[in-house]
């Protein structure tokens, strides 16, 4: 039996860390990598140290989960000593990186190669500096330079993490089509109001849904790109258990990425998955973890 | 959010407030709740009282903390919770060592076999003295009790004898008691403060060697510490990057 | 204690039936405004008969639901009757309009006021003749052409019903800005596949989502617009109890539309709404419904 | 998508089978399951059996219908439900009147005290008479039984006697059956088919009077029935247009 994925490197079975979920800390992110994930995508860095949103930053009250982290970070000068912890689970760590320009992109994701990391996922859902509450992923011109600009300047496997919140998404993915793999989804705006207090809960007021309750909305992105682009997806979005995962899987989906439900079901989600998975190829047959890839699209 | 309606605000000190409220949770000590005050902050804060009433002593800092220390009767209390893994509360010899209110995590364990061990900056920084038959009390400057850190008061002591020991205050300190210890084996827990920002093990920002605080503690036993290369040496700050301690 | 809202046309309570949930036989719309609802919306009405989708049409798996009825309509020549059979119950009946083109919504929101709807609802979330998977309230300049037609030809009130799948949902509503009122949100784009028959389960594949998992992305819409364009609101999506309702009312909505619930609750669900409503209001030392509107934004 | 393994398939004539499959599901008489076929369409269709192997007897009509009659042993059954309200299932003499593969759904119902009216456009679409010990059989065109409708058979016997009278079958046959009661008082409860979409009373498409037969039925009580302007008159066809049944 083949749990390994081909991702531009290869990763020994398909659940990955999503970003921002506890991989900060570089001894967390071993630690998550030791628990039986495949791969962990780092928390996204910027240029810069950034202070992130004050508290509230989370609403949860399932299956509603939002956040409003602010793309807290270190900045990436700061980063390296985090990756390298890390590294020493011998397993593959990918650089998230966000950046307000194609420089910026381009600069954090050398930093990231030069740090070990192993593969760059470009953030395209941080906030445009044009466009007022827009994101770069909307944006199809900048998100194909800035994908351009990355690939030409790294020898590591480029992946794309696109923003559900557009009308388009089959043209942000066009836009993104050098990378070596699309990453779908990212969080849904979202907010929620306390009816005692009368405020919105978030300190920033909007944040990202996350979880359960997106899972929909990422089987369908994924499905669509894939249908219409056939390229090496990523996905993520609400993935709770096995099931999850193979319905990603069958909707175009070659490895999939596991945040918000780590906090209902600790680390040890990912050694569960990864019997689970098993267990699930077993029951039907399956040698080969890529034959599920799409099949519902056949 | 849960909410609770305040029935009482005892000033301690100059900068530091008991708030009282009726609250149905099952609560152990050293759980925490995330008291959030709308508009403003939310933040992590320990019971000091689990009575019929739940008790919350509050050292004001900043806004969140000053706006909660000054909630009056009738006013409302926002909160997640609770969170955590409480201490183990064993029967025996105890010793609780609490540094500043650090000790208020620490009362709801008091009984008759209890010794505490309260230290400060100053003589002011003391609170809760008054809750312990028998106790040691050190100030920096010695304003009250001995002069000396709270690794100073066990000097005096046989730590061994206690069959149980109970620490809470800032990491550095109880980075020089854990030190101290040899020969207590597993026979100690340590609530830590690490900054938090969800309270529910998502985040990061409270981690500690692959632990996160806010879950897997913020209680951890002797033994989980001395594997921690982080504890009392680095952590993150509130951006994500790794300062001393 | 005043229940009434004002909408153009004053509303006994503010609990109004979604469309598309039991609005096609006058006899259920009649039943449902008898069961405590303030007004009921009619099936999104285009002008010829349409068949829609083939069953499966819905999938439900709380708190994920799902729907792809495929504009099912009788046709605007033949809704006549229906309309007449609900106003039996003397309450408003709010004609929703689809359409292909500025004309065809024009003249089926002139033949809902014939038939005597009390105001219509734009569903400007139906598909775009020339963007494939585009929903019209992604073309703004469509948008206001629409609103702006419907409302120099008829007298009663025009609702424009905006979508979620955008990128941009101020400028959508800025160009239905002539609208007495928002209708926010319609469905979130979606899918789920089943996993043992490795095939999707809608027979279209793609559906909108609607339920308790899309409210958060409805309470971020509906404070959104009421920030930036302080226009009459009527929120919709996932509500299922009063404080569902009451955040809603909080976040910016005059009125709430109410839909998926129904086959949770049945009918029922808007006198026990009204019955909720009455005890908040009076726990909260409120009497008019108004002061509730945007409390959130203050 | 619930999902079952077909464990028998039972040709019953020409274009009816039924299909045996084990299901925990608790299912009442009456009630229906939304079967589907994957790529092809989803239908409602209710249980000729309840014991340890539940029973569904399908007449082929189109592609969904042929397709799960010729499933065969060891192929999966998908579907959603039980849904629907149930017969209330009384004790004392029963009279079970079904046209055609109607019939089907009032069969776990039949014991020592039923009698059963078993009519059909031709003998071909008499089924399960043979469960029965008292019968009349009837058919339009006289080919089996004697010629007539349902109500005719009803015309040869004292309605009046039975404790409880169920029927099942195509609404303009319900319809001419109501119409004959007479002092029957609510001792009558009929099942309605009108077309389904969503199975669970959202889209508005079983819909009669402001009820939905796929949840206010489709059993139906006599009374209910006589307040229901639009049965046996009109329905919503597919599109939602107002069609005469
Ligand atoms: C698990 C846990 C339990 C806690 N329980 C309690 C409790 O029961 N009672 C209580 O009073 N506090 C408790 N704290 C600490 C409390 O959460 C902080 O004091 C609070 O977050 C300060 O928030 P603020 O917005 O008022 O101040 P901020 O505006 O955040 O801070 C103002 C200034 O004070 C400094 N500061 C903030 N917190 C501390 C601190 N704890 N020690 C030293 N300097 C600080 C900041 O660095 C800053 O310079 C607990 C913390 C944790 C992690
Ligand atoms: C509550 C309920 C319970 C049901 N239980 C059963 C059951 O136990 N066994 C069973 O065989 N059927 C049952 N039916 C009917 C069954 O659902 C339909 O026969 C089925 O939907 C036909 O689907 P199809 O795709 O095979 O045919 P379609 O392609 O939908 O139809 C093919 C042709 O047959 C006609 N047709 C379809 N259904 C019927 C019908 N019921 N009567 C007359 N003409 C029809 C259509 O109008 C069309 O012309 C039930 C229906 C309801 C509403
Ligand atoms: C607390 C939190 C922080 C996140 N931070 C980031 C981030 O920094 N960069 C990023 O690309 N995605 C971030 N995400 C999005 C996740 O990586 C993921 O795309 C999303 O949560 C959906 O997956 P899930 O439902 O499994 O959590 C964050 C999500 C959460 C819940
Ligand atoms: C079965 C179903 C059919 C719908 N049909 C329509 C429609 O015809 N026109 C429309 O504007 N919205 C339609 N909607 C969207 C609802 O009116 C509403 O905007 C959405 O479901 C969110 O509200 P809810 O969560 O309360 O259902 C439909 C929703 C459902 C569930
Ligand atoms: S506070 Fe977020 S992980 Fe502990
Ligand atoms: S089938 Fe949809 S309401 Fe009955």
């Amino acid at each position: 039996m083949n749990l390994e994925v081909d991702l531009g490197i290869k990763i020994s079975n398909p659940f990955i860390l999503a970003s921002g979920i506890l991989d900060e800390n570089g001894y967390t992110i071993k630690k998550i990598l030791e628990s039986g994930a495949g791969a962990a995508v780092t928390k996204s860095i910027g240029m810069e140290e950034r202070r992130g949103y004050e508290p509230p930053v989370v609403y949860e009250n399932d299956p509603v989960f939002i956040n409003a982290i602010g793309l807290s970070n270190p900045g990436i000068d700061n980063f390296g000593e985090e990756i390298k912890i890390a590294l020493a689970a011998k397993k593959p760590v990918i650089g998230s990186v966000f950046g307000k320009t194609v420089e910026e992109f381009s600069l954090i994701a050398r930093k990231m190669e030069q740090y070990g990391a192993s593969a760059v996922e470009l953030n395209l859902s941080c906030p445009h500096v044009n466009g007022y509450g827009m994101e770069i992923g909307s944006d199809p011109d900048l998100v194909n330079e800035i994908v351009s600009e990355v690939k030409s300047k790294i020898n590591i496997p480029v992946y794309s993490k696109l923003s559900p919140n557009t009308s388009d998404i089959v043209e942000e993915a066009k836009a993104a089509e050098k990378s070596d793999a699309l990453v779908l989804i990212n969080t849904v705006k979202a907010m929620a109001i306390d009816i005692k207090a009368k405020k919105p809960v978030l300190s920033n007021i909007y944040g990202g849904m996350s979880g359960k309750a997106i899972k929909p909305v990422g089987i369908r992105y994924v499905y669509e790109i894939k249908r219409e682009l056939n390229k090496k997806i990523i996905g993520v979005g609400g993935i709770e258990n096995i099931n999850d995962a193979v319905e990603y899987m069958m909707a175009g989906a070659s490895a999939v990425q596991i945040g918000t439900v780590v906090y209902k079901y600790g680390k040890n989600i990912f050694n569960k998955m990864n019997n689970d998975l098993v267990n699930y190829m077993i029951d039907n047959n399956i040698d080969n973890i890529d034959e599920l890839t799409g099949v519902a699209l056949k | 959010m849960k909410t609770s309606i305040i029935y009482e605000n005892i000033k301690l000190n100059d900068n530091t407030n008991i708030i009282k409220f009726p609250c149905n949770e099952k609560i152990e000590p050293g759980q925490f709740i995330m008291a959030w005050v709308p508009g403003i902050n939310e933040i992590p804060l320990s019971f000091s009282g689990l009575n019929d009433l739940k008790e919350i002593t509050i050292k004001i800092y900043g806004k969140a903390s000053e706006h909660i220390a000054h909630l009056k009767k009738g006013d409302t209390v926002f909160f997640r919770g609770p969170y955590g893994k409480p201490f183990e509360n064993t029967a025996g010899k105890k010793l609780l060592i609490g540094a500043g209110t650090g000790i208020a995590s620490l009362v709801p364990l008091i009984d008759k076999n209890a010794y505490g061990v309260l230290s400060g900056k100053t003589g002011n920084d003391i609170v809760f003295q008054d809750r312990f038959e028998k106790k040691s009390i050190v100030t920096d400057d010695g304003s009250y009790g001995k002069k000396g850190y709270a690794v100073d008061a066990l000097k005096d002591m046989d730590i061994s004898e206690f069959d149980m020991i109970y620490a809470c205050g800032p990491e550095i300190m109880l980075k020089s008691v854990m030190d101290y210890m040899v020969n207590i084996n597993d026979r100690a827990q340590f609530s830590l403060e690490r900054p938090m920002k969800c309270g529910i093990g998502i985040c990061d920002s409270c981690s500690i060697n692959g632990y996160q605080v806010c879950t897997d503690g913020p209680v951890f036993s002797l033994k989980q510490l001395m594997g921690m290369s982080e504890f009392g040496s680095t952590r993150l700050n509130y951006s994500g990057k790794r300062i001393k301690i």
